[in-house]
């Protein structure tokens, strides 16, 4: 049932990290299609990732970047096409099954719960609960616990500055809320983790933490996906680069194999990718 | 209980200590429970009552009043008259007889009837059964093509069965379960022809129910010409609908309220069974006021279990065998004037 | 950058469409179509259940039974697309009723001065729903439940519970129940009112800036708010306006029953309501159409009426109308999501 | 990095709070202490207009008065959470009611049992209520609306529309009515068990992870789908949960009224959901807590009652509730916002 | 009743910019204050804004950027301070003020409709009617020429990929609502246009297309408040830089004074700008 390889598409992957490529792709996606009415979200689009490395996918404004994800990810059930987890065909029906397949993801729109509190939110439907009979009987929730480790995963971020660990999260500032939703995918995700721009909203060193904790979860032997339009960050986190476009996918490339400079113009049509263009 | 420390609060003026009594009608929108309750305001100063005037907020309501009757004890009143819901509000009225209040019911005697200490209503039932006589004797053998205007559908309460069944056994049908309206058969024999049953819609028991009702028992069967209606304002409702169509048919109704008895004089109604709330509450009252000053408890009418009010049939188109009074004699003492 | 322009053009929209697709299209353009649909299906069928349901006559009297309720879900529908709710709106037009009745009974005050300040007194009815939500800041549930007590008691004092008769009150006040044949169909001025009310309305909300507020401070109010939208005036107006209809209705209300009576409609909370989602209109606020809340109470009404010709029973009927409206809305739903 | 955080903290944290202050947190931390003010402040008036009303005997009858709308407003509470409206609360208490009693009837089946069969039904119609909407994605105001009239019919045809006399039922399923007292004040098994229920729902809804779902599917259903959260299922289990509950509020009604009628309490939709909202939830779901239903159903009730022994006549009584009911959520309003 | 000038605080303008200086300052915020409960927001904020120039307000997630333009335009009541417009003290009610009296903001929070098309958000509030009597009085909308016009102001700003110009914003992509709100402030901001994060979610081409239009808006004479993460993007655009910290400004700098190294380094509290803080 395993999907063939796509082809690497690129052969400037550094030695040392050649053996992640050795193995199988841990998340597959296969001709995946979507359409709405008339609007065409995807087109048709394939896609590896392979643990321990970070995929990045870029792309214009309304390319299917986060239409991608979420069809990887089962919130979107794709009209056409197939997700493979670990070699096995997968039909996610709900974000809960991958969630519950290892796959942890922060959406673009965040998906956090305006009315709860960041504790809340950090650990909705993964609630820790109190030890000895007040928790395996009366499923009493472990709030202390769970609010304190809540705010240290956000202060890890960088985030300083909430001065109420008890605020509902629509009161929290939209960097603020960010970090609630990256730090929920990093502490839960155990096989994949996708992230739909998670420092679109961050400041300067927060985003650094989060490139950092990107870092961290690959060599922790996760396959991580990180869309983001901030190039630099892109280049100096991901071992390959997907670029999406119209709904389609443009290619494959690595920050060895093109700079910034071309990425950008492949992504926006002014510069094709011809050779090695998967399937 | 304890009897006076409630008193002081009601701020008594006048002379004589007031004595404390709640009227709980069924709902407080119905044209018949909304003259029993201003009979009732009237009365009140003259028996030197201090009078709560409380209701169910709709039919239906046994909760609402069972609150009442329970706010009653509360209050320190003396007595309760009341027009019960139904038998689910038994239980509260047994315990306002133990806390010691004297308990009237008033237009709808109560299952079992010594559930009160006494009822002071009109028979429903033979309410509808003069209206029914009254139909059969003025079609003279002819081919009766029955419409029956209820009250509701989604609910099940005594006037509803009582007065439309009445009407047919007034009419000489057969009812089949006399407390279940539309189980009788569509066609058969009344006493003076064949009859035809178009319909059982509900009203209710107001004038726009009653002419969407009438519209549709038209639409399906355009040759009816006998229509029984729960109360006035439905029948005038009906009259609607069958004068938009140009149809004509004899209307008949129960309550004889003064609105309804004009439109019996009009010709909109042929007949109509009166009945007199305004009485029932100033015995009630004068009743509740005689026994808190020691006086004798009223008796129950022979053969009935309550006081009978009475019924009077109105129409100016008298049948043989049915007695009745005139519209303008009707109108003198509509609702008990 | 005209290339790519013209090349994401091209791209995307160069595909054939199935009928299917473009149903579907249709769909998503005219929500209502839907509703409309399932009104037909129901004409149907009750027409071979009974054939005198499909008779100009029949027609006619489904027309006059619906206008009633099909104008106060007017008033409704505006109050729902900003995420509010209604209760008082039968009381509001059991209160303009009996205004207009009391004053011009038997020539006390001319029929059309009568119905002015009825109408007048409706919209003010309508004002103070708008003010005590917008200057308050209280729930519309809360709101409106409290005048619906307040109003009533006042219309039943006022009134003293005893009805008007039309024969006691002037030919302008029963005119809208007075009508016309057309080949059968007897139309009543009252419903031609009603779609009229429907006609202007439907106009305002589609057509002018007014009506994308009233759907911006429903979908979204502090992005309407945030976008320099008039929200608390916006707001203040549907109150009011919802009102004005409900005066209107009230006198369309004299006009059918051929009286004014306290107690009349008691339902008319909850089937306006009724009609209004059914049509298709979000109680969240900010979706809807008001032709679709039209076609609800027209469903509504069929119902009732399919049923009765049907000979169907009193209690089986209140059991088949809970059915038919779920399957009505689940049919809905499905033709909606036809891929 | 240690040395920002603490002057963050330092720099963010060490103001004097006035008590002014510090009553506003309080309020935001525990909303429903508002309401509660206003049930404080409206039983100091009534007293004041009647003094029986402060007495152990008034305070139980209220507590009985209350108990059966606070039951049936709990499975509302949780509904109206999810962001959802259930209009059949009084049809499947009133069905479970007429069952449990029909099948005790005169010995017909030990009370234990029928009353266990008349629960299983009140939760399979929560079941039916939940699945519809789970399912076949319909709104819950469609769905609940059309199970009201289902199950309204059936109540009616199985029990032929009479009522059965608590003379007729076994001690068990009356046992509800009856109580103990503890010093002047009466209170019912029925009471002590409505207590219970706002005990065991309260603790599930703040104390585990059901009850967070419960508020995230309300607050925002599509980011809850997001982030995990068995939406469908969660809702689901509100529905048959709620209908569990309606099935206990039968029992006790039962036990209250000494009888079983199937036209008891139409109007326990609107009164359940009017204790849910002056409680301080949202209609629009994810907002609100449990023991402000509570108390808003003892508002509504001691306006009543306090009404009632003020000796206030019914039609002004009515007036007057609507009034108090405005000026009770309008005070609730403003306490919360005092700055 | 005109403010004092706050002092410039730099004495790094470019002497071709200097005029814009010597002018009255267009908006000016002074001692601002906000709190919710024990929250503090703003503890006391001044803020000059001139004609012609594009200030920047950089500051960690949580510093307060959003909290302080929305007191400026009117979406928060302060606890405290002034707000002049044009020298005269304003007192916003609402945002609707604001608008009204030529402030155009873009929040962060987008305030677009959800259910409603780009034309009737971008329009929103500012609907043009028909020509003609159906216009004037049936106060038709001109919905063809609004669509129009909404279609090529999205354009305009590099978004390209939009299929169905009819679509609900809902609908369409992150990068594509933030385009259809900040082509909205643009069309319509007459005297002060403030943008919260503007390019946060919009791709490199299009963040590029935003800069070019917030100093056209510049040149235009309006006065340009931005909020931004991207420390290129504000060295490259601002005139001015307020540094905005723990709920307080922790000075105002150039692009020519401080580099971005410098200006991230006050930002994050590590280093402190202790001449010429404004009063
Ligand atoms: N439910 C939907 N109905 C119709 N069109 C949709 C829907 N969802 C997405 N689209 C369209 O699909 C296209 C791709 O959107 P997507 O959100 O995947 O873009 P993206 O690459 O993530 O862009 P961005 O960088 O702006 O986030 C957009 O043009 C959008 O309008
Ligand atoms: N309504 C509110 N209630 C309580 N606290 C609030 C409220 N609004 C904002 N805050 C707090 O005020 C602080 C400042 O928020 P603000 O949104 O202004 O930050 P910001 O500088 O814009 O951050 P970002 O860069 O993340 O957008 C945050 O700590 C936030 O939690
Ligand atoms: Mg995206
Ligand atoms: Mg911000």
């Amino acid at each position: 049932m395993a999907p063939s390889k796509l082809p690497l598409a690129v052969d400037h992957i550094p030695s040392e990290k050649r053996h992640v490529y050795d193995a199988e792709p841990i998340l597959s996606g296969r001709d995946l299609r979507i359409q709405w009415g008339h609007v065409v979200g995807l087109d048709g689009v394939n896609l590896d990732l392979y643990k321990g490395e970070v995929l990045a996918v870029i792309g214009d404004n309304g390319a299917g970047k986060s239409t991608l994800i979420k069809c990887l990810t089962g919130a979107y059930q794709p009209t056409a096409g197939q997700i493979y987890l670990d070699g096995k065909e997968v039909d996610f029906k709900r974000p809960q099954d991958a969630r519950e397949a290892g796959i942890e993801t922060v959406y673009q729109q965040l998906a956090v719960i305006p009315a709860l509190d960041i504790a809340s939110n950090l650990y909705l439907a993964r609630e820790e609960r109190r030890p000895g009979p007040l928790g395996s009987v009366l499923r009493m929730l472990d709030k202390k616990g769970m609010a304190k480790r809540a705010g240290d995963s956000v202060r890890e971020l960088g985030i300083q500055t909430i001065q109420n660990m008890n605020l509902a999260v629509e009161n929290l500032s939209g960097g603020q809320r960010q970090a609630v939703a990256v730090a929920r995918a990093a502490a839960f995700g155990s096989k994949v983790v996708v992230l739909d721009e998670p420092t679109a909203a961050l400041g300067v060193k927060e985003s650094g933490m989060v490139l950092d904790m990107i870092k961290q979860l690959r060599d922790n032997g996760l396959g991580v996906i990180l869309i983001s339009h901030n190039m630099p960050h892109v280049w100096e986190a991901a071992d390959r680069i997907h670029i999406q476009r119209l709904g389609g996918c443009a290619g494959v490339i690595t920050p060895a194999s093109h700079d910034m400079g071309e990425g950008v113009a492949i992504m926006t049509g002014a510069k094709k990718l011809t050779q090695d263009t998967p399937a | 209980g304890d009897s006076g420390s409630g008193d002081a609060a009601s701020g008594g003026s006048g002379g004589g200590k007031k004595i404390g009594v709640t009227l709980i009608t069924k709902d407080s929108t119905n044209p018949f429970f909304v003259a029993m309750q201003k009979g009732a305001q009237a009365d009140a100063g003259k028996n030197n009552v201090e009078l709560t005037i409380a209701s169910g907020k709709q039919e239906g309501d046994d909760q609402g009043q069972i609150d009442a009757i329970e706010q009653a004890i509360a209050r320190g009143d003396k007595g309760i008259l009341i027009t019960p819901m139904s038998d689910g509000v038994n239980a509260a009225i047994k315990k306002a007889r133990d806390a010691g209040l004297y308990v009237i019911a008033l237009d709808t005697p109560p299952d079992p009837a010594d559930t009160v200490d006494i009822t002071f209503a009109t028979d429903n039932r033979e309410a509808g059964k003069l209206i029914g006589q009254w139909a059969a004797g003025t079609l003279k053998g002819e081919k009766a093509t029955i419409a029956l205007l209820d009250l509701f559908n989604d609910k099940i309460v005594s006037v509803d069965y009582n007065r439309d069944q009445g009407f047919l056994e007034g009419m000489g049908i057969d009812v089949a379960d006399g407390k279940k309206n539309g189980d009788e058969a569509p066609t058969g024999k009344y006493s003076g022809g064949d009859y035809e049953i178009v319909c059982n819609e509900p009203s209710n028991g107001a004038e726009d129910g009653g002419r969407t009702a009438m519209e549709k028992c038209l639409a399906k069967n355009s040759n009816i010409n006998v229509v029984y209606t729960i109360n006035e304002p439905a029948a005038v409702g009906a009259n609607a609908a069958l004068q938009a169509e140009g149809k004509k048919a004899l209307i008949v109704s129960v309550d004889g309220g003064c609105a309804g008895v004009g439109s019996v004089k009009s010709g909109v109604i042929g007949a109509t069974s009166q009945q007199y709330p305004l009485k029932m509450a100033t015995l009630g009252m004068e009743a509740i006021a005689k026994i808190a000053n020691g006086g004798a408890k009223p008796a129950v009418s022979e053969g009935l279990d309550f006081f009978n009010t009475g019924v009077a049939l109105v129409t100016d188109k008298p049948v043989d065998g049915v007695s009745s009074i005139t519209a303008d004699e009707g109108a003198k003492i509509c609702w008990g004037n | 950058m005209t290339t790519s322009t013209s090349d994401a053009a091209s791209r995307f929209s160069g595909r054939q469409q199935s009928p299917l697709q473009r149903l579907q299209g249709l769909l998503h353009s005219y929500p209502w179509v839907s509703p409309l649909v399932i009104l037909i299906v129901s004409f149907i069928v009750f027409t071979i259940l009974n054939p005198r349901f499909a008779t100009a006559g029949s027609m006619g009297l489904l027309f006059q039974q619906t206008a009633i309720v099909a104008a106060l879900a007017i008033g409704q529908t505006l109050v729902i697309l900003t995420a509010g709710i209604d209760l008082s709106v039968g009381a509001i037009m059991v209160l303009s009723m009996m205004v207009m009745a009391a004053l011009a009974k038997d020539g006390g005050m001319p029929g059309p001065l009568a119905m002015l300040i009825g109408l007048a007194l409706a919209t003010g009815a309508g004002l103070l729903n708008g003010l005590l939500v917008t200057r308050i800041n209280l729930p519309p549930f809360i709101v409106t439940l409290g005048t619906l007590s307040i109003f009533t008691a006042i219309a039943l004092l006022y009134s003293g519970g005893s009805s008007i008769q039309a024969s006691h009150l002037p030919d302008f006040l029963n005119a809208l129940g007075n009508g016309f044949s057309i080949g059968g169909l007897r139309l009543t001025w009252g419903v031609l009112l009603v779609i009229v009310m429907y006609a202007v309305v439907g106009f305002i909300l589609s057509q002018t800036a007014w009506g994308r507020y009233v759907y911006a401070v429903g979908d979204d109010p502090e992005s309407a708010r945030l976008s320099g939208v008039p929200s608390k005036r916006v707001l203040l107006q549907v109150y009011t306006v919802a009102g004005l209809l409900y005066g209107l209705a009230a006198w369309a209300l004299i006009g059918r029953s051929g009286a004014a009576t306290p107690n009349a409609y008691p339902q008319a909370n909850l089937d306006s309501i009724t009609a209004v989602v059914i049509g298709g209109t979000s109680l969240f606020g900010g979706r809807g159409r008001l032709v679709g809340t039209l076609i609800g109470a027209l469903i509504v009404q069929s119902f009732a009426f399919g049923l009765s010709l049907a000979g169907v029973n009193q209690q089986y009927r209140v059991l088949a109308t809970g059915i038919l409206v779920i399957v009505a809305v689940g049919i809905d739903q499905w033709i909606r999501k036809v891929k």
